[in-house]
């Protein structure tokens, strides 16, 4: 027996669910069922997105994280959810954090003095409070005499960011990318930089 | 000029740099140096009260700038300093690397506004508690014994697990055979299964067909076996596989007469 | 302003989501919805059922219970819910979950008061989930009035997490060393974390 799409919907439904917050792995749905391909699963679950976000009578909606997805309240919800006082509160990243978190996304892996450079201050209480908070994480240490810790990402980032995969950040200029080359090279860079840089 | 901001309003010279860039409409490509020096001596001294732990990396920046500044208004020397103490610094150099300084500066910082915007916005879902799906996996984790002989209760839960997972693993023959296989037969055959290996089978290797018929009537004649203590059951450790050995009365069992030959 | 009849469905269902298998009673509807009359969410309410119930691409449906409601999964998922509850379960566990069973296994026996002294926030649906996990048990009961739950680890925590005993989790003195006391019990956690992301 075939699977109507309106069948599959209501299973994937129930499963998101099922979970809650912890989040459903297009992978996993894919045991669940069998018959359809990754890709489907994936074409299905965007079809649903976009029927809870046009369905007023819905207060849920579909959210993304790593290689899945996780059914939530809608933003309109919060204040509403939060008057039933179970919600815990988190504080915002301060804006240290952010600026240097978003080195690390970019640059991965890349030491404090890196990012100090770049920030033009000291970064060290910023890469605590990450580390800390699970969304970064010594991944390596760096060649030479010092053996600098070096950061990077954790699917936590992804998650507390609502990113499936880091592919999904916005793309920065080129420029970046070769930052750390000979100066050389810098200039060889610079023209298509600028146009870059102008675009963003 | 006034200015009512704080330094804690800005995360370094950088930012306090990008920020004049913007309020007095400055090209940053072609920064001019003394209108910056100035400005940011300026900001620095309209501070009240500068902590000094946070001053250090803002007046180093104005360091930097005077001397940028300074070396633009000497004229350029003909010929390159060979001077080692003294060594001539192009002031062009450095006004450059203070730009490429900004605009990699000034990308993270955008990108850091994107994934403000992400956070804001997730911090703006909730979700519920994942449902206990312990009713679903018709086995309790929890309640396993930790090592010894596994019952017949725990025998149970491990078939069901079986089925379940033969299940996943390919579609199962949902019509049923009635009794193709008699229990009696079965039981000879495990038993023989037992005898020919000569050390304990794992109950998994046991249900090796994948029939549910099949299953069920070799799991019935595993649970006569037991009964009859022709074989005994045991477990090392919690979720390891079961091992069936033979019993104290597996020499008693007589092939030949089973009462379950219908 | 007044809400619509689709607006106040989707708080509800917003609001009969976020609680849950623990249910929703029509009075706590009502404080969330004061322009409403008992009567009226009542109403609101079966219409909802109606609605639910005619959907095929819904996977849930709302039940009745004493004074009130309960959003589960259509009789049909039970099936498919089974064939996920066999998938290994390799959902790793969230920062809070994470935290919470970090400051258990180093201080056990451990009262929520306590653990959430130590995390700033509310703890209570941490500890839920790991209760239901089977990570974390009541090992006794608080001296004094309270006379408040004691948690500690489990059998399955060690197994989970690939200890043979609690004397492999690094000792807290080391890492006081390294800044601060939760780093490195978290990279423990994440390395987990991280390994169980590898597999999928």
């Amino acid at each position: 027996m075939t699977l109507t799409p309106l069948k599959i919907h209501s299973i994937i439904e129930g499963l998101l669910y099922l979970t809650g917050e912890e989040g459903l792995l297009v992978e996993q749905i894919n045991k669940v069922l069998p018959e359809c391909t990754a890709q489907e699963i994936i074409n299905h679950v965007e079809q649903m997105k976009k029927d809870y976000q046009e369905n007023e009578a819905s207060g849920l909606m579909i959210a993304d994280q790593p290689n899945g997805y996780r059914l939530t309240t809608k933003p309109f919800m919060a204040d509403y959810a939060e008057k039933f006082a179970v919600i815990p509160k988190t504080a915002p990243l301060s804006q240290a954090a952010l600026e240097t978190i978003a080195i690390i996304a970019y640059k991965q892996p890349v030491s404090r003095i890196d990012i100090e450079e770049i920030r033009g201050v000291k970064s060290e209480r910023a890469l605590q409070t990450l580390v800390v908070k699970g969304l970064i994480k010594e991944v390596g240490r760096a060649e030479g005499s010092g053996r600098a810790i070096l950061y990077g990402v954790t699917p936590i980032f992804l998650d507390y960011f609502g990113l499936h995969d880091l592919s999904e950040l916005p793309p920065l200029a080129e420029m970046v990318k070769h930052q750390n080359e000979q100066l050389d090279a810098y200039d060889l860079f610079y023209d298509h930089y600028k146009e870059t840089i102008k675009n963003l | 000029m006034e200015y009512k901001v704080k330094i804690d309003a800005f995360e370094g010279p950088l930012d306090l740099l990008l920020h004049l860039i913007k309020k007095f409409e400055i090209d940053i490509y072609d920064i001019p140096v003394a209108e910056i020096t100035n400005q940011y001596l300026d900001f620095i001294h309209q501070m009240q009260k500068l902590e000094l732990n946070i001053a250090s990396e803002y007046l180093l920046m104005a360091a930097t700038l005077i001397a940028m500044k300074s070396r633009m208004l000497l004229p350029k020397p003909e010929l390159p300093s060979v001077d080692v103490d003294e060594p001539y610094e192009d002031p062009e150099m450095a006004r450059e690397a203070l730009m490429r300084q900004l605009l990699d500066y000034r990308q993270f910082k955008e990108a850091a506004e994107v994934l403000k915007e992400n956070e804001n916005e997730r911090m703006q879902l909730f979700a519920k508690l994942p449902s206990d799906l312990t009713p679903y996996e018709n086995n309790d984790l929890t309640t396993i014994p930790l090592a010894g002989r596994a019952t017949v209760h725990d025998m149970l839960r491990a078939f069901r697990r079986l089925m379940l997972k033969k299940k996943l693993e390919e579609p199962l023959n949902t019509k049923i055979d009635r009794q193709v296989l008699p229990i009696g037969q079965q039981m000879n055959l495990v038993m023989e299964k037992l005898k020919v290996a000569e050390h304990p089978l794992s109950f998994q290797s046991i249900f090796d067909y994948p029939d549910r018929s099949h299953l069920i009537v070799t799991f019935l004649a595993l649970l006569e076996l037991m009964k009859m203590n022709a074989v005994s059951c045991r477990q090392s450790e919690n979720f390891d596989d079961i091992l069936i050995n033979l019993g104290e009365g597996a020499d008693d069992f007589d092939a030949t007469e089973n009462p379950f030959d219908y």
